[in-house]
């Protein structure tokens, strides 16, 4: 099937490669595409179209058109033409029923075409409207190319590069070269990237870096060019980008024109040169210049006899029209002369592949004289050289429209990858869609996987006949990136997502913890028996690790003053050692975090912060500092410092046992904090109990973390020391009616409605949010954060409703069953008139409505005396 | 597109690697009355053209500035360190916010 | 109260039979990691808030400047303590973040750029290093990054996943 | 089906602009020409000239990612979208046109037990009100859609799910052009290419706009510009409390049918549907900067990639076609803003974000009503533009501002 061996073939024939196509063995050569390959193999229909079903041949060989997707290794879509053989390759044809020589539904193109006209599915299958769901599963089936593998995973590695370079040339033609050759002989550091596979040898002898096959998609600002490179994408941020894209064949429209066998010029020359394939044995060749006229010594030296050949800047036949059998070409009828033929060259001129240039910011105009589109008025640092910039020889002649009329029947396609026809474009026109971006989206021209690169100019062509105006009028849809399409495997890249793990992590997976995510943090949920941990801490001693809460040391002259500001709380009569609660609240007067506070000296805050808020409260925290211009420094600690919350009756013994601190109720009394060492390592202790027992935080630094927690663990042993995670805490501050910020309160809570009035200190001067919270206040509580207990032994969904007369009215936030109250607890917003101490509420449970109480004090040592203990 | 913005300690850097401030709004000096403390906690002017604002480069210095960005191009023509001053207020976190179903 | 003594590394105390140990963020997660990957999240760290412009008070830190007002100073472990005193000023906020920073050694251009889009003939420079707020610094072909200690084993990760696609 | 073969045209070319219309509609999108058709339809108002900058659909109407659902937050919300979702179901018989409604359900991943706290909520809220909504388990997302990779050992696994069965996308371009050819066979006057420099008013009430093709006078200006609303209420010296963003998506190449369910991810910012064609749709949420450049980034298509895969993971080759972006009215509490301004004659809809397009039709009806009866209709009553100066906001969002 190959030709004798040819001066500029690429393909080693000392080498045979074995590759499967619909499971058959298919032989090649290190150098063949698999559409080369299989177009040596004897194989000429590489296609089913999207609508009608029909046969498609190779059209452009240069991945630019739909012609040859299939499915390679079961990834679908491959533009076979331009995909390297590999030994093995296993190529399927996809978007048939049955195979690619007899697909069933073909049948669509025989009868289907005059029921089917454009946008005929917006005009039918409307009733009845119980039918459209079986009119949509066919509808959906026939719609789509290629298929997913539902059960693959991820199998290859893709990786992503930076790079930065001074001169980035996209293009490696002759243009490309030369500019690359230019700027890398001023001193210049350049990179060029081609999509073909032989450019490497063209530039040879040139001092710059050649990327290839690789492909930019796209020049967005900044001049980042992502260039995909088969597993890696290299991310291009270059000073200067030359464009040397070049200009793309264009086929001309005539009945016909898709037929297995009509091609374009440059498809001829790489099928003959590149590959040694002959790519008919009798041609026609038609063409508006001089592309496609230059193939025919190529042809003839292939053995390849010339039928006709039509020069349409000399003649100007009136009707051009290819006929087929079984979708392939069998003659050409010019101005009624027929020729027998199974090649048919057509050359419609060549459009500027102007895509990049226009995702850069170029202008993008009509040149009547030229018949394309051409850039103009480029943004700074691109530039364009070569074809693309309109560097094309004169004297091409825009290409008529060629309809068939009389005998002639066959299709006349504007759109290969969509199958619009002129009729269906003259019919969108007559229906009113009469702008070129309306038309666009009814026909689906340029939407297909060409990206308009074959149709965008036909098709302007022909609104502008049938508008009966010019092109330039008419104008172009907008070029949308990627240039090319770009697989989600490669754009994701490795995938790897950060999370934070505190410095004790390891120790809580050997324990057997059940892990979970807050935020980007790693905590742990339970360590198995979240029931037993909540005893622990009741009864004994529990230990939680509590790194992950924000910690922010807030420093300067005007700490105090700063945070007296920030904070409805007050602090700044807080005594140094001591500690207090605030929420953190926004100019709205909505909570945002909360958390505590210890004046660690004069000018010295501790400040700690929810875990997901810490970034975003340190963030704000800064903010007011530049507004402000405070003498105050924000320093965000949070991952400096592991903690520990020990906490329960029997904390104060095990801390006793580690420190020579006095830890007596007398001299580190509730809310007091302290630095000292615990089992050898300086630490902060800070005595707070959200758990409601007993109990204080150790901060110390992270790489201690572990070695502190793992001493705990073992000299608390005896004591009846359990680690608990989240599951515990949250049943146990539950029992003391502590918030969670984000879960008890949502973007429009605030302090006084959540019931913590006391935290709000309006006889402050001036603080964040102070007057919505005096609005607040003036206009009365609407809704209220309030406990609840059921009254049955049922637990809420968190989230579940308060219904009053069957409409939502208040949810609950929090709700757990409390093993040492026996009762199911929560929180739960509700309008204030519900407010009260026994009030009923009725929570929707599974459908059903469940009675609670409304309970406002906390549910267990209401008065804080094991706290304080 | 991803402009980049020259942030006055790191130099030009990628817009993804700061956190939006939203505009600079002016804090009112004395108590509003509830109107008016809606239209500066609300109300934005939006502008299509050119815009002072806010930006935190979060991957980056992690310092706050401000720049001057036209709208309609995504130009930053400058940006400079804050200067502290009563009337340039921060309104609220303004990005951070989203519902827990995105954008559809 | 007057030092954050709970802040620093190097103040600990060996007695009463405790003896405390020093655990590297990234221990465990560069088990697995060749000769070219160097922990350094021992290194002394001390960021200073305030001016250093005078500052000459220890010669063999190192000095990062991050922003005008922000300052790193890194050095031998051993070192960590003298560097705090010689900072100390009144007018400057001096944090150890010794055990804030996990630090990474890593060879070669070509693994840097598969983990950051900063500019490598600009360095050092505060930028994403695998989406994470880090630290790089650069000798040559050597480069020291430094990132929340919290990220270690995901930065760790990542590093090494993409020297294995090297 | 003798229509299928008439070529008959959607909507009539006009003329010149009239010197007069009882109503003005700012905006050829699909609230715009909505709001057209049911004053039409409905009430029998019918002098109304739709003055399109561009032509039909070329903001948000035709770049949304097509999805209708009524699964909100607030009951206010969930009443609201709830009948539109129901105006929808109806619309292509109504209109006569076919606009591809497929209802084959709405999942919202939960990704934590704290999402799945408010999942529950919405669920409870959208039952309680009637709408079609309740949460699912892993094993009941499993049943769902059995591609997504429910694997614990990716970032975000996925605990439960939030489902939506009457969730579903609709073509959209086809529900402007409906809406189009209605108003226009009602005798409502479409004027692409025609751009309003200018409201005129007079003792705080509209008297005319000025436009890039002459002026007009009228009583009535309805705003409904999306991401454009601040620039035309400025015209008419009404301040708006939203800001402009884009919101982006991309569509792979078409494949065969692999997702029927529309997949959202909370967590990750991302969702995914399969349109009729075939193509993969994928969104992500706006960006956070104010801008009106609409321009597509990079970064996006790699966020949005990456996350799809930890979803779907079999997606790996799936090749983006192409990107676009389209402009987003955002209002502070992620709900619209519907009706009078203190401009009499003078009414918008804006505030959407990124909702709009769900509530084409009852914005169209209520809107409708407002300019023909004079009075707000109950439904969107708590949508006035006023709320942000009494303090009674209708919160779509439900994390604080800053944790979640």
């Amino acid at each position: 099937m190959r030709l004798p061996p040819r001066p500029q073939e690429r393909i080693d024939r000392s080498r045979e490669l074995t590759f499967f196509f619909e499971g058959e063995p298919r032989h090649g050569f290190p150098g063949d595409t698999v559409g080369s390959a299989l177009f040596a193999s004897g194989r000429r229909v590489f296609s089913r179209s999207f609508k009608y079903h029909r046969p498609r041949g190779l059209l452009c060989c240069s991945g630019q058109c739909p012609n040859c997707l299939m499915q390679v290794d079961g990834v679908p879509n491959v533009r076979v033409c331009t995909m390297p053989l590999r030994e093995g390759a296993r190529v399927r044809g996809q978007n048939v029923l049955g195979s690619l020589d007899r697909d069933v539904m073909s049948v669509v193109d025989k009868i289907g075409g005059p029921f089917t006209p454009v946008g005929f599915y917006y005009r039918t299958m409307i009733r009845p409207r119980r039918a459209w769901p079986l009119y949509e599963r066919f509808l959906r089936n026939v719609a789509g190319l290629g298929k997913i593998d539902r059960g693959a995973g991820r199998t290859r590695r893709f990786d992503t590069e930076h790079r930065r370079v001074e001169v980035l040339v996209i293009g490696g033609g002759r243009a490309g070269i030369e500019a690359a050759r230019a700027a890398a002989a001023r001193g210049e550091q350049v990179v060029l990237v081609d999509e073909g596979l032989g450019p490497g040898e063209r530039a040879a002898g040139g001092s710059f870096e050649v990327i290839a096959p690789a492909r930019a998609l796209g020049i967005y600002e900044g001049g980042l060019v992502p260039v995909d490179a088969g597993q890696v994408l290299i991310r291009f941020r270059a000073r200067r980008i030359v464009v040397a894209t070049g200009a793309i064949e264009q086929p001309l429209v005539f009945p016909g024109n898709d037929l297995v066998g009509v091609m374009l010029p440059g498809a001829v020359r790489r099928l003959t040169d590149e590959w040694s394939l002959r790519p008919g044995s009798r041609a026609v060749v038609i063409g508006a210049d001089e592309r496609a006229l230059s193939v025919v010594a190529e042809l003839r030296s292939a053995g390849t006899e010339i039928a006709r050949v039509v020069d349409l800047r000399a003649e100007s036949p009136r009707r051009i029209a290819a006929e087929g059998k079984k979708g392939r070409l069998a003659s050409v009828l010019v101005d009624g002369e027929g020729l027998d033929c199974d090649l048919l060259v057509m050359s419609g001129g060549r459009q500027p592949a102007y895509s990049l240039l226009a995702q850069a910011g170029a202008r993008i105009e009509y040149d009547a004289g030229r018949g394309v589109f051409v850039p103009i008025e480029l943004p700074a640092s691109v530039e364009a050289v070569g074809a693309v910039a309109g560097e094309l020889p004169s004297g091409a002649t825009p290409a008529a429209t060629y309809e068939g009329g009389g005998k002639a029947r066959g299709k006349c396609f504007v759109c290969v990858c969509e199958d619009v026809t002129t009729k269906d474009v003259r019919r969108a026109i007559a229906e009113g869609f009469d702008s070129i971006e309306l038309a666009k989206r009814y026909t689906t021209v340029t939407m297909g996987p060409c990206q308009g690169r074959l149709c965008q100019l036909p098709s302007v062509r022909l609104y502008a006949r049938e508008n009966g105006t010019d092109e330039a009028a008419i104008g172009r849809t907008t070029a949308r990136p990627p240039w090319a399409p770009v697989s989600l495997g490669l754009l994701a890249g490795r995938g790897h997502e950060p999370a934070r793990r505190t410095s004790i992590h390891e120790r809580h997976v050997q324990l057997g913890a059940r892990m979970m995510w807050t935020g980007a943090w790693r905590r742990v949920h339970s360590y198995g028996d979240p029931a037993g941990e909540v005893r622990a801490v009741h009864e004994a001693v529990g230990a939680i690790d509590v790194s992950t809460l924000g910690k922010i040391l807030v420093s300067g002259p005007d700490a105090a003053a700063f945070l007296e500001r920030l904070y409805p709380n007050r602090f700044g009569d807080l005594r140094p050692g001591r500690i207090r609660y605030s929420v953190l609240g926004t100019d709205a007067g909505r909570i945002m975090d909360d958390g505590t506070i210890a004046r660690l000296d004069d000018d010295r805050f501790y400040v700690t912060t929810t875990s997901t808020g810490a970034d975003v409260v340190s963030e704000w925290l800064e903010w007011w500092n530049a507004v402000w211009g405070m003498g105050v420094e924000v320093v965000n600690l949070t991952g400096a410092l592991a903690a520990v919350n020990v906490a329960g009756p029997r904390a104060r013994e095990l801390l006793g046992r580690l420190t020579d601190l006095d830890v007596s109720n007398e001299s580190f009394s509730y809310l007091d904090a302290k630095q000292a060492h615990v089992a050898g390592v300086p630490c902060l202790l800070l005595r707070i109990g959200f758990v409601g027992e007993l109990g204080y935080e150790l901060h110390c630094s992270s790489p201690y973390g572990e070695y502190l927690w793992s001493t705990l663990l073992e000299r608390g042993a005896d004591l009846g020391l359990r680690p608990f995670g989240l599951e515990a805490q949250r049943v146990l501050r539950l029992e003391k009616q502590h918030i969670l910020v984000g879960q008890d309160t949502d973007s429009e809570s605030n302090a006084l409605e959540a019931g913590m009035p006391w935290v709000v200190k309006f006889d402050k001067d001036e603080f964040v949010g102070k007057w919505a919270l005096e609005h607040v206040r003036e206009r009365g509580l609407r809704e209220r954060l309030v406990g609840f207990e059921m009254t049955g032994w049922t637990v809420p969904p968190e989230g579940g409703q308060i219904v009053v007369d069957g409409r939502p009215a208040g949810r609950v936030t929090s709700a757990r069953w409390s093993g040492e109250l026996r009762r199911a607890i929560g929180l739960a917003w509700v309008p204030a008139a519900l407010a009260e101490e026994d009030a009923e509420l009725a929570i929707r449970v599974d459908g059903r409505l469940e009675q609670a109480r409304v309970r406002l004090r906390p549910f267990l040592d209401p008065d804080g005396e094991r706290l304080r203990s | 597109m991803s402009f980049l913005i020259p942030c006055p300690n790191c130099g030009s850097r990628d817009v993804n690697e700061f956190a939006y401030g939203g505009e600079i709004a002016v804090r009112p000096e004395a108590r509003p009355n509830v109107r008016e403390l809606g239209s500066y906690l609300y109300f934005r002017r939006n502008v299509a053209g050119v815009q002072r604002e806010w930006w935190f480069h979060r991957l980056g210095c992690e310092a706050w500035f401000q720049a001057e960005r036209d709208t309609r191009t995504n130009e930053v023509l400058l940006t400079e360190r804050p200067r502290a001053s009563r009337d340039e207020a921060p309104p609220g976190p303004e990005a951070p916010a989203l519902p827990d179903t995105p954008a559809v | 109260m007057s030092e954050l003594e709970f802040l620093s590394t190097d103040r600990t105390r060996t007695g009463g039979g405790f003896e405390p140990v020093f655990r590297s963020p990234l221990a465990d997660a560069l088990a697995a990691a060749g000769p070219d990957v160097r922990d350094l999240s021992a290194l002394g760290k001390v960021e200073v808030r305030g001016d250093v412009e005078g500052f000459d008070g220890l010669a063999s830190a190192e000095r990062i400047p991050l922003t005008p007002g922000r300052t790193l100073f890194l050095c031998a472990p051993e070192e960590t303590a003298r560097l705090r005193e010689a900072l100390a000023d009144p007018s400057r906020t001096v944090v150890d973040v010794t055990g804030a920073l996990a630090g990474l050694e890593l060879r070669g251009e070509r693994l840097l750029r598969r983990l950051t889009d900063l500019d490598l003939d600009g360095l050092p420079a505060v930028g994403a290093v695998a989406r994470v707020t880090t630290i790089v610094l650069r000798t040559g072909e050597e480069f020291r990054l430094f990132f929340p200690q919290e990220y270690a084993r995901s930065m760790a990760e990542v590093v090494l996943d993409a020297a294995a696609g090297l | 089906m003798k229509d299928v073969f008439r070529q008959r045209r959607m909507w009539r070319p006009r003329g010149e602009l009239k010197r007069r219309y009882d109503v003005v509609i700012v905006g050829g999108g699909s609230h715009g020409l909505a709001t057209a058709y049911y004053l039409a339809k409905n009430h029998g108002i019918t002098d109304v000239a739709v003055l399109e900058r561009s032509y039909i659909g070329s903001g948000a109407a035709g770049r949304n990612t097509t999805i209708i659902r009524s699964n909100y937050r607030t009951p206010e919300g969930v009443a609201f979208y709830g009948r539109s979702v129901e105006l929808y179901e109806r619309l292509a018989a109504e209109l006569d046109f076919n606009l591809l409604f497929s209802q084959h359900g709405h999942l919202t991943l939960a990704h934590s037990d704290r999402a799945l706290i408010t999942m529950t909520e919405r669920a409870e809220v959208n039952q309680l009100l009637g709408v079609d909504s309740r949460v699912v388990d892993r094993d009941g997302v499993a049943g769902l859609c059995p591609e997504l990779n429910l694997s614990r050992e990716v970032t975000w696994p996925i605990e439960g799910a939030l489902y939506h069965r009457r969730g579903g996308i609709i073509r959209h371009d086809a529900v402007v052009w409906g809406l189009a050819r209605g108003a226009d066979r009602r005798g409502v006057e479409i004027h692409p290419g025609t751009e309003v420099t200018g409201i005129e008013s007079s003792n705080g009430r509209v008297t005319g706009v000025r436009t890039t093709r002459g002026d007009i006078a009228c009583d009535t200006v309805v705003s409904a510009t999306a991401g454009w609303s601040t620039l035309v209420a400025d015209l008419a010296g009404v301040p708006l409390p939203i800001t402009t963003h884009i919101l982006q998506a991309f569509v792979t190449e078409p494949l065969k049918p692999f997702l029927d369910v529309i997949i959202v991810s909370s967590q990750m910012h991302v969702y995914i549907s399969q349109t009729d064609r075939g193509e993969i749709l994928i969104g992500a949420e706006i960006e956070p900067y104010t801008t009106y450049l609409g321009t597509g980034t990079f970064g996006f298509l790699e966020d949005s990639a990456r996350h799809t895969l930890e979803l779907f993971p079999q997606l790996e080759h799936a090749a983006v076609l192409r990107q676009w972006t389209g402009l987003c009215d955002l209002s502070p509490d992620y709900s619209p803003i519907l009706g009078v301004t203190e401009v009499g004659g003078f009414l918008v809809s804006c505030g959407w974000g990124t909702y709009g397009f769900k509530a084409a039709p009852i914005v169209g009806t209520t809107l409708a009503e407002l300019v023909a009866t004079g009075r707000t209709p109950e439904l969107i009553a708590p949508f006035t533009l006023e709320r942000f100066s009494t303090d009674s906001l209708v919160s779509e969002l439900a994390a604080a501002a800053v944790s979640h």
